[in-house]
């Protein structure tokens, strides 16, 4: 147990000071912000770089290694919940490669946002970023990662909605939001279900971890209702979190809008590290999704799930990207397709392509982000390819390693990262057992990708500048971004190249790496005939994406702004179809939304009617049964009361005649009566 | 001096004195009520907060007061508090001042309104440590008074109405409990609740009711159940029976919508918790599939409803209804009959500490969000629409932050106090009513996504021209609203500070329910 | 000698003339005037009977008719005043028209 | 017939000694020739002649006695023209009173105009049949001969307002209402004073109440009841009251000529104004009569020695006296004034007879102490009752307004 | 004894009748003192010569003045009336007292009483003094009372209300 992978936790809590701090401290202090926020990120790279190194030289005894270290958080009923970070092969490549990549996005965003007046704001919501990736990285407890993961969401959806004043970014911040959040619930769900099948929410944990073999016996042999495998089924669940994060197809359309917030953030956020959570997530639970009854042979549900959305998002965006104007909305696209490839691979099962696909991805798509920034920078907020052109002549570092960038990303061969990145996985794709639907998907994708990259780069740096304002105006001239802006470029384009040798098949160092296994060279597994073939195949995949868009948008670049795109004049409905990203917006907006809002309408409607109307019947209820009793009262009981009085009123009226003061009827009575009473007493006969 | 012995009286009474003192203030002097409302209050507080860390956790009922009152029906003076009670008497002693500390009444009569508010907090105080029916049931009924006339005096435009339903609504609650309770003393003969729970967990108590209103064994505890469960489920708004709470916390003025959704909404689930779970866990296990989907109806509906409201009042009123949701979810779930497996007690006690947490957390964050709609309502002189503002984090940054993070914690982000309670709830019911946990995790997205829509009109997006001028939070006000914002926080981060005290009180609920 | 229903006869005769007068007449004076006759009629009765058959209480018919005798100059006494009381509210003694007790 | 029967019986009274016994063993000589029933009623007839013939002389020597008298204490001779010092003068007045004509005014009721002085005189005629003018010379001996007076007196009243009512005159009305108010009045104090007697003689019946003032004390004072302190009281209220109830002098107010003409007389002239003065002297003689008999012990001799004189000469030798105190009385007292004679009789005789019968009682019950100190003792108390009494007799006599109780 | 028991029979009878028959009021009282008179004329043949006397005390001398007063004050005496005599229902009130002597003289005439003239019994002054002293005491007392109050009640009654203070 090395002393960092002890104190693995200072990695996190760094950035997490610095945001605290800088939470509280007042705007104008921007120059201690920057410093602060780099200065903790700085250190976290530092330390990570160590963690790295000690991951190297750690013995490798058989599997992988790893060194976990769990403290309890709170008691539930007799049970504690345990926490815990972990290292290992994985953690300690993406902890590299989020904080050497979130480090130079930092530098790079002091250029970017000099101007800005919430400037300690965005750095102190940029640290609190850092520190919730690295935190969800090193995680060692499904539910760390969860919260953690939570965490990233928030500072997305902060982040994107930075410039809160465009109704546009508020809008994207809580769409973002929200959709991670569905894919979020799932991934609660999924986390809950292990729980309670695993009784615990560790990894590793001494074998009782929910990733070792005992929790996974278990699981894989219980089958739910529906027949699946729990594990199955818990993979599933967790996945969902992973397409709501990556975004990948049902819950991509987030990444796009989210290039409302500001360029270093997609860059960081949107290109390299958030959207890569999804995948690692998937990378980390590999062995949970991979745990299938037939002990090894057999693919298990999950991972086809995996690899068939993985392939289907990489071909839809890279249709859609084709069809955007917008230069940030490319690049977007492009992320979502290329995680689509990394979902590819880790559903194959290329467990050790996807990561290094990741990895690479991550330092290319950072480049061509913080590329796009610039030139939006340089153009003064100009976002649309249309208006620009010619760029090479006014920015040509940024053309430079936005070129580098760009062919890494395409996949032009030897040279560039990407190439081996992605031939790696379609060579796993490509041994895929249960069909081969994934690796054809998956060259498409590649010529889409070479195709539309090319088209960008024509659109934006040839051809001469088709500036909204007209040419002339001599201070509406694009410049070149400051030094702070352009080194993190410069630096990202070498890493661009450089990685790519790291996972050549010839010295598949990194995929050893992951995978635990000695690293050895092989060189001669470059020029074995299926490998050879397979990046023959790819090769030409780019160079016919590349000439293409060379043939299309090279040679004629666009003169006017609202020229029409060359694509267009050929399939006009397709490309409307496709820029308007297959009108999945709108689909979720008439369907999801929509629907929700309905319910929500018809729920308070119910409130009101229902619930409000029961309460009005019970008083008209009241009201009536008040309203009968004053009925009976009035008419039965007053009228019945009434009248009989007046009657008796009567009567005695009638006998009160008999007493009306003449004395002489009372004495005219006494007299009959005594005659009367003579007789009856003289003739009654003994009465 | 720790063993004081008649400190849950004098606690109760503290309020009680502070609200009399203030009726005897003349009329005008709003300054010196306010003042002696705040100062008894936080005295209160003060003792609640010694209480609690001179409770020992596992002592059980601990600070009992027992003194015969009326023998010849079986009523005691029995006052007691164990880790629930002590969590309950916290979120009182802390929501309270937090509520007096919120913008005051609007105008008139503002002795009566402070003293009103003590009344209300010495009736909730004498709720949460009454052992015995009889002025359990007193201090239920007094706390409910001043609350009707702080909404009838001081509320909103349609104040009357929503005064007279609530009242009206929780008062028919409470006599069906009554009668229920009525027969449950004529079976057994005494009011006392541990009594009883003894009696209800060996089925005693369903056979002596039985015997004693002559219906066969089932019905006649389950009629009384029912009474007492309709008394409850006004109170914590179940669905059927909420109509009253929206308007109810729409029309009431802040402090106390404040105190409304933070403490009173809780003695509902307080009464399931003390008074129905060990006195008829037959009956409820009986019927607890219909209740579990009428708890996963109470959480989606009001979800649905919540985000359907243009009044933010109203929004966070039908939040309060679903988080409340949450809690019954994980009572319910806790019913569940199970063969006595060492693993599903844990499930259970996950389930009730989730609910107590969750009964903390949401009454800290719904009073502060009601806090600051209040704040914003008195700034924008009335208006609380939620389409009448925009754009207000340019002008008032502090106050969106804050309001942020109150939101947020609601929404149950981890890291925050909401996320650790419904984690709880959700991980002890999934494994126990995994279909009901599922369909409430619906809620949690719907949750997220009308508070988001609040945050989105109100704070981002153009500044409203309207509100240009509008004042950001004041020095004071910062102060008065940072110690919760700490605690969430705070709660967020380590809950075991609060689960120290309920977790062994809990242990014990499960195991009466295992027996 | 005059037997004793002689006297009873005559007596009775002149309580019928008392009560003919007394029924008939419109004067309350005469009503009063009727009276009279009618008492002295039934003092007539206790006289005879006392002389023709004593009984037991030899002078209880004497008696009576003394006692009779006073108690009746108070009735006249008293009548009158009414009668003039009366008169003096109606302004008349015409019993026809003291009718007011109707009500 | 009859004259022969008197004749011969006149030996027989010649025998006896005593000359009462005289009389009336004359009439029983004239009585017995008679067959059975007629016996009763001749001896009643002869009874009424002699009683109608003494007492009519009687009533023409009063008035001539009255003229004369009142001529005299008025210093003046009185009627002397006719006969030998105006003895004849009654004659004449009968003689002018039956030529007179009797004027009847139109409206009057003639009937009741008519009958006034006959129910007058009537019942004042049978209160005579009963008071005993000598020894056994009573005319009736009734055992209440008492209440017989007083009942027979009774009816004046209705005779005097039946006098003043027809003559359909206001002034003869009003003159008949004080009449009758002044009798009704006076009758209680008259009757109280003869109950104080009858009271302590124990009987009802005149004759026994003379019989019981036979003898003497220490054989000279005679036991007339006016020598007990009670009697003398009882005598003097009989007095006054008896002056009221017959009209004369000081209480003739109801036919004072100065105020109201005659009274109740003005309507009547000759032979009913005859009657009616008859009448009153008949009163007079009936009242004076049963004074004698109550108080001054009727036909017995003021002396013992003096025993021998026929008893009735006696009699009318106190009833010549009362006569003449009569005509002083009016001679000499001024008239009273209505409302002075009505608190008189209500106010002071009232309580003095009642006092009167108080004393009666204790003079009963004191008989065994000695004859002066018992006296002495009656004595004293009526004087008390006298003395209190006059004092507030006295004290109302400052004229207060006159009030008017009915004449409203 | 037989005549004078007729004429005094025929007497009260003529007499009753004419007290009630007569126009005038004052004749009436005339009358109705004739038919008293001869009443106790009538209890003295009976020999009840106490009573006799009363009745005339009584009768004769104060309740006809106290009638006589009665018309006086009520001023029947000066004219005669004008209008019917009887009331309009006169029929009706002599048909029931005919109807009343009718059964009275019918009960006497059929009832059983022995013809005979037992001897007189003795109605002294004395016995009747012995007897109201003694056994009657109480009657006494009370109609003595009796007399008082009406006394005093009639002269309130009568007394004009202004001055009854």
């Amino acid at each position: 147990m090395s002393w960092i992978s002890s104190n693995l936790w200072l990695i996190p809590v760094l950035p997490l000071l610095a945001s605290a701090v800088l939470a509280v401290t007042k705007q104008p202090h921007r120059r201690f912000a920057a410093a602060l926020a780099i200065g903790s990120m700085a250190l976290a790279c530092l330390l990570s770089w160590d963690a790295f190194l000690t991951t190297l030289h750690a013995p490798a005894h058989g599997g992988i290694w790893r060194d976990f270290h769990n403290f309890r958080w709170f008691q539930m009923g007799d049970q504690w919940l345990w926490l815990g970070w972990l290292l290992d092969p994985l953690t300690a490549v993406m902890l590299v490669m989020v904080s050497t990549v979130g480090l130079l996005i930092f530098i790079y965003s002091v250029g970017y946002m000099e101007q800005d007046a919430n400037f300690t704001r965005f750095f102190c919501f940029l640290a609190l970023f850092g520190s919730a990736m690295l935190g969800l990285v090193m995680a060692n407890s499904l539910l760390l990662l969860f919260i953690c993961w939570e965490l990233v969401g928030l500072t997305s959806y902060l982040l994107i909605g930075f410039w809160y004043h465009k109704p546009s970014a508020a809008a994207a911040a809580t769409k973002a939001f929200i959709t991670t959040r569905i894919g979020d619930v799932c991934f609660f769900l999924g986390i809950l279900w292990l729980y309670g099948q695993s009784g615990t929410l560790l990894f590793y944990d001494h074998g009782r971890g929910c990733l070792e073999a005992t929790a996974l016996t278990s699981m894989v042999t219980q089958t739910t209702i529906s027949g699946m495998a729990i594990s199955t089924a818990i993979g599933l669940l967790i996945f969902c979190g992973a397409v709501g994060k990556s975004g990948q197809v049902p819950l991509h359309v987030w990444l796009p809008d989210a290039m409302e917030g500001p360029t270093p953030v997609s860059a960081l956020i949107h290109a390299a590290t958030m959207v890569a959570a999804g995948v690692f997530l998937v990378a980390r639970v590999f062995p949970l999704l991979n745990a299938s009854s037939g002990g090894g042979a057999e693919v298990s549900g999950a991972l086809t799930v995996v690899a068939w959305v993985g392939s289907i998002t990489a071909v839809f965006a890279a249709c859609i990207a084709v069809a955007q104007t917008d230069i940030k909305r490319i690049l977007a696209y492009s992320t979502v397709s290329q995680l689509g490839y990394m979902m590819l691979a880790l559903g194959v099962g290329g467990y050790a392509a996807g990561v290094f696909h990741l990895i690479t991805h991550a330092f290319f798509k950072a480049l061509l982000f913080l590329g796009a920034g610039s030139v939006i920078h340089g153009c003064h907020e100009e976002q649309d390819i249309r208006r620009m052109g010619g760029l090479r002549k006014y920015m040509p570092a940024t053309f430079a390693t936005y070129a580098i960038g760009m062919m890494a990303l395409a996949g032009v061969p030897v040279f560039f990262s990407g190439f081996w990145s992605k031939d790696d996985i379609l060579h796993s794709a490509f041994a895929w057992p249960v069909s081969k639907g994934p690796f054809f998907l998956g060259l498409i994708g590649a010529f889409l990708t070479a195709f539309y990259m090319t088209r960008q780069v024509c659109y934006v740096f040839y051809g001469d500048y088709r500036s909204a304002h007209g040419n002339k105006r001599q201070n509406k001239m694009p410049h070149e971004s400051p030094a702070v802006m352009t080194t993190p470029l410069k630096i990202l384009a070498a890493g661009a190249i450089l990685l790519g040798l790291l996972g050549t098949p010839a010295w598949p160092w990194f995929q050893d790496f992951l995978t635990g296994q000695h690293a050895t060279f092989r060189f001669g597994q470059l020029f074995e005939g299926e490998v050879l073939g397979l990046m023959l195949l790819s090769t030409l995949m780019v160079a016919g994406g590349i000439g293409l868009g060379w043939w299309l948008y090279g040679l004629k670049p666009a003169t006017k702004a609202e020229a029409a795109d060359p694509l267009e004049r050929v399939q006009p409905a397709v490309f409307g179809l496709l820029r308007e990203k297959f009108r999945v917006d709108e689909i979720y907006a008439a369907t999801v939304i929509k629907g929700t809002f309905r319910l929500g309408e018809i729920c308070s409607w119910f409130e009101r009617t229902v619930c409000e109307g029961c309460i009005r019947v019970v008083t008209y209820v009241a009201l009536g049964f008040s309203w009968l009793n004053r009925f009976a009262d009035e008419y039965v009981v007053n009228l019945g009361f009434d009248t009989s009085c007046r009657n008796l009123r009567q009567s005695a009226g009638l006998l009160s005649s008999l007493q009306d003061g003449q004395v002489q009827n009372y004495l005219r009575v006494i007299g009959v009566a005594m005659a009367i009473l003579v007789l009856l007493l003289v003739w009654g006969g003994g009465l | 001096m720790s063993q004081c012995p008649y400190f849950l009286t004098i606690l109760t009474l503290t309020p009680l004195v502070g609200g009399i003192v203030i009726a005897c203030l003349k009329q005008d002097k709003e300054k010196w009520a306010r003042g002696i409302g705040l100062g008894f209050s936080l005295l209160s507080l003060a003792s609640v907060l010694w209480l609690w860390f001179t409770h020992n956790p596992a002592g059980g009922l601990q600070r009992i007061e027992r003194h015969v009152w009326i023998p010849s029906i079986g009523v005691e003076y029995f006052l007691g508090i164990d880790g629930l009670g002590l969590l309950m008497v916290l979120l009182t002693a802390a929501v309270v001042p937090f509520a007096l500390f919120a913008p005051g009444p609007r105008e008139g009569y503002p002795k009566s309104h402070y003293s009103l508010f003590l009344f209300l907090e010495a009736g909730l105080f004498g709720t949460f440590t009454a052992l015995n029916f009889f002025h359990w049931f007193i201090f239920w009924e007094l706390s409910l008074i001043p609350a009707f006339f702080l909404i009838k005096l001081w509320g909103g435009p349609r104040r009357s109405y929503a005064a007279t339903q609530f009242f009206i609504y929780t008062l028919v609650g409470s006599v069906a409990m009554l009668l229920a309770f009525q027969a449950i003393f004529l079976a057994t003969g005494t009011f006392d609740f541990v009594e009883l729970a003894r009696l209800g967990r060996s089925g005693q108590l369903a056979a002596a009711l039985a015997n004693r209103l002559g219906w066969q064994q089932g019905s006649a505890a389950m009629l009384i159940f029912l009474g007492v469960f309709l008394g409850l489920a006004v109170k914590v708004p179940l669905v059927p029976f909420h109509t009253w709470l929206p308007a109810a916390y729409a029309e009431a003025p802040t402090g106390t919508s404040m105190v409304l959704t933070g403490v009173m909404s809780k003695m509902g689930v307080y009464g399931f918790l003390r008074i129905l779970m060990p006195l008829f866990p037959e009956q409820m296990r009986m019927v607890l599939t219909p209740l579990l989907w009428l708890t996963v109806i109470t959480i989606v509906y009001a979800a649905w409803a919540a985000m359907a409201q243009t009044d933010l009042k109203r929004t966070i009123a039908y939040s309060s209804i679903n988080h409340l949701g949450y809690c019954m979810l994980g009572i319910f779930a806790a019913m569940k009959f199970t063969i006595g497996e060492a693993q599903w007690t844990t499930e259970k006690a996950a389930a009730l500490n989730g609910v107590l947490l969750q009964m903390f957390n949401h009454g800290l964050s719904a009073s502060a969000l009601f806090c600051f709609i209040g704040l914003l309502e008195r700034r924008a002189g009335g208006m609380r629409g939620l389409n009448d503002f925009g754009g207000l984090r340019k002008v008032t940054p502090v106050f969106c932050g804050l309001m942020g993070i109150a939101i947020f914690s609601s929404l149950g982000l981890p890291g925050l106090n909401g996320f650790v309670g419904e984690f709880l709830i959700f991980k002890g019911s999934f494994s126990l009513a995994s279909w009901a946990a599922a369909g409430s995790v619906l809620g949690l997205l719907l949750t997220a996504i009308f508070l988001l829509i609040i945050l989105q009109r109100v704070f981002h997006g153009p500044l409203n021209q309207k509100w240009t001028g509008l004042a950001d939070l004041s020095a004071g006000e910062r102060w008065m609203v940072s110690p919760v914002i700490a605690l969430m926080f705070l709660i967020g981060i380590y809950p075991q500070l609060i689960i120290k005290m309920t977790n062994p009180t809990v242990l014990q609920m499960v195991s009466h329910l295992t027996h | 000698m005059i037997p004793l229903k002689a006297y009873l006869v005559l007596s009775a005769l002149l309580f019928g003339i008392g009560l003919a007068g007394a029924l008939s007449r419109r004067n309350a004076i005469m009503v009063l005037i009727g009276i009279e006759l009618m008492l002295n009629a039934a003092n007539l009765n206790f006289i005879a009977f006392w002389r023709f058959h004593p009984g037991t209480e030899p002078l209880a018919g004497v008696m009576f008719v003394l006692f009779s005798i006073a108690i009746a100059a108070g009735e006249a006494a008293v009548g009158l005043a009414l009668i003039i009381a009366i008169y003096r509210h109606y302004k008349t003694t015409n019993l026809d028209r003291m009718d007011s007790l109707k009500g | 017939m009859t004259f022969m029967a008197m004749i011969t019986c006149l030996p027989h009274m010649l025998l006896l000694a005593n000359p009462d016994e005289w009389l009336v063993r004359l009439k029983q000589t004239i009585v017995h020739w008679l067959p059975g029933p007629w016996q009763f009623v001749i001896s009643s007839l002869i009874t009424i002649a002699v009683l109608i013939a003494v007492f009519g002389a009687l009533f023409a020597v009063a008035t001539l006695i009255e003229r004369k008298g009142l001529g005299r204490i008025q210093n003046r001779p009185g009627p002397n023209r006719v006969g030998p010092y105006g003895v004849l003068q009654p004659m004449a007045d009968a003689v002018k009173m039956l030529i007179k004509e009797d004027v009847v005014p139109r409206a009057a009721d003639r009937v009741v105009h008519f009958l006034a002085p006959l129910v007058l005189v009537a019942p004042v005629m049978l209160a005579f049949s009963v008071i005993p003018y000598g020894q056994g010379l009573v005319p009736i001996n009734l055992d209440a001969g008492v209440l017989f007076f007083f009942a027979v007196g009774a009816a004046s009243e209705l005779a005097v307002f039946m006098a003043g009512w027809s003559g359909h005159n206001k002034y003869s009305l009003l003159g008949a209402m004080r009449a009758i108010a002044q009798m009704i009045s006076y009758e209680i104090p008259l009757v109280l004073s003869t109950v104080t007697v009858v009271m302590m003689v124990g009987s009802l019946s005149l004759v026994q109440i003379v019989a019981a003032q036979g003898g003497y004390w220490w054989g000279v004072i005679p036991r007339w009841n006016i020598f007990a302190p009670w009697g003398l009281a009882g005598f003097v209220v009989f007095m006054i009251a008896a002056i009221a109830e017959s009209n004369r002098s000081p209480f003739d107010l109801p036919e004072g000529e100065s105020e109201i003409i005659a009274g109740f007389l003005t309507e009547y002239s000759g032979f009913k104004y005859a009657v009616f003065f008859m009448g009153e002297y008949f009163g007079m003689f009936a009242i004076s009569g049963l004074a004698i008999t109550l108080f001054l012990g009727g036909w017995h001799a003021p002396l013992p020695y003096l025993g021998w004189v026929p008893s009735f000469l006696w009699f009318f030798g106190k009833l010549f006296i009362f006569l003449f105190v009569f005509i002083w009385l009016r001679g000499t007292l001024p008239r009273l004034r209505m409302d002075q004679l009505m608190n008189y009789a209500w106010k002071c005789l009232l309580p003095l007879a009642l006092i009167n019968i108080g004393v009666a009682v204790i003079w009963r019950f004191t008989a065994g102490w000695p004859g002066p100190l018992r006296w002495l003792v009656c004595a004293l108390l009526i004087v008390l009752a006298f003395v209190w009494l006059e004092k507030t007799w006295m004290k109302s006599r400052e004229l207060k307004p006159r009030t008017y109780h009915y004449a409203s | 004894m037989q005549a004078a028991f007729f004429i005094i029979a025929a007497l009260i009878v003529i007499g009753g009748l004419a007290a009630m028959l007569v126009r005038k009021l004052v004749h009436a009282v005339l009358w109705l003192m004739v038919t008293l008179a001869s009443l106790a004329a009538l209890f003295l043949l009976l020999g009840a010569q106490f009573v006799g006397f009363a009745q005339i005390l009584v009768y004769v001398g104060a309740v006809a003045i106290l009638i006589v007063f009665a018309i006086l004050l009520t001023r029947n005496s000066e004219w005669a009336k004008a209008g019917r005599l009887a009331s309009p229902s006169w029929l009706v009130g002599v048909g029931i007292a005919g109807l009343a002597t009718g059964c009275l003289i019918a009960s006497i005439l059929a009832s059983s009483i022995p013809p005979g003239v037992p001897v007189p019994p003795a109605a002294s002054v004395a016995d009747i003094g012995q007897k109201l002293m003694t056994e009657y005491v109480l009657p006494l007392e009370a109609v003595g009372l009796l007399l008082t109050a009406a006394m005093i009640g009639a002269v309130i009654i009568a007394m004009p209300e202004d001055k009854r203070g």
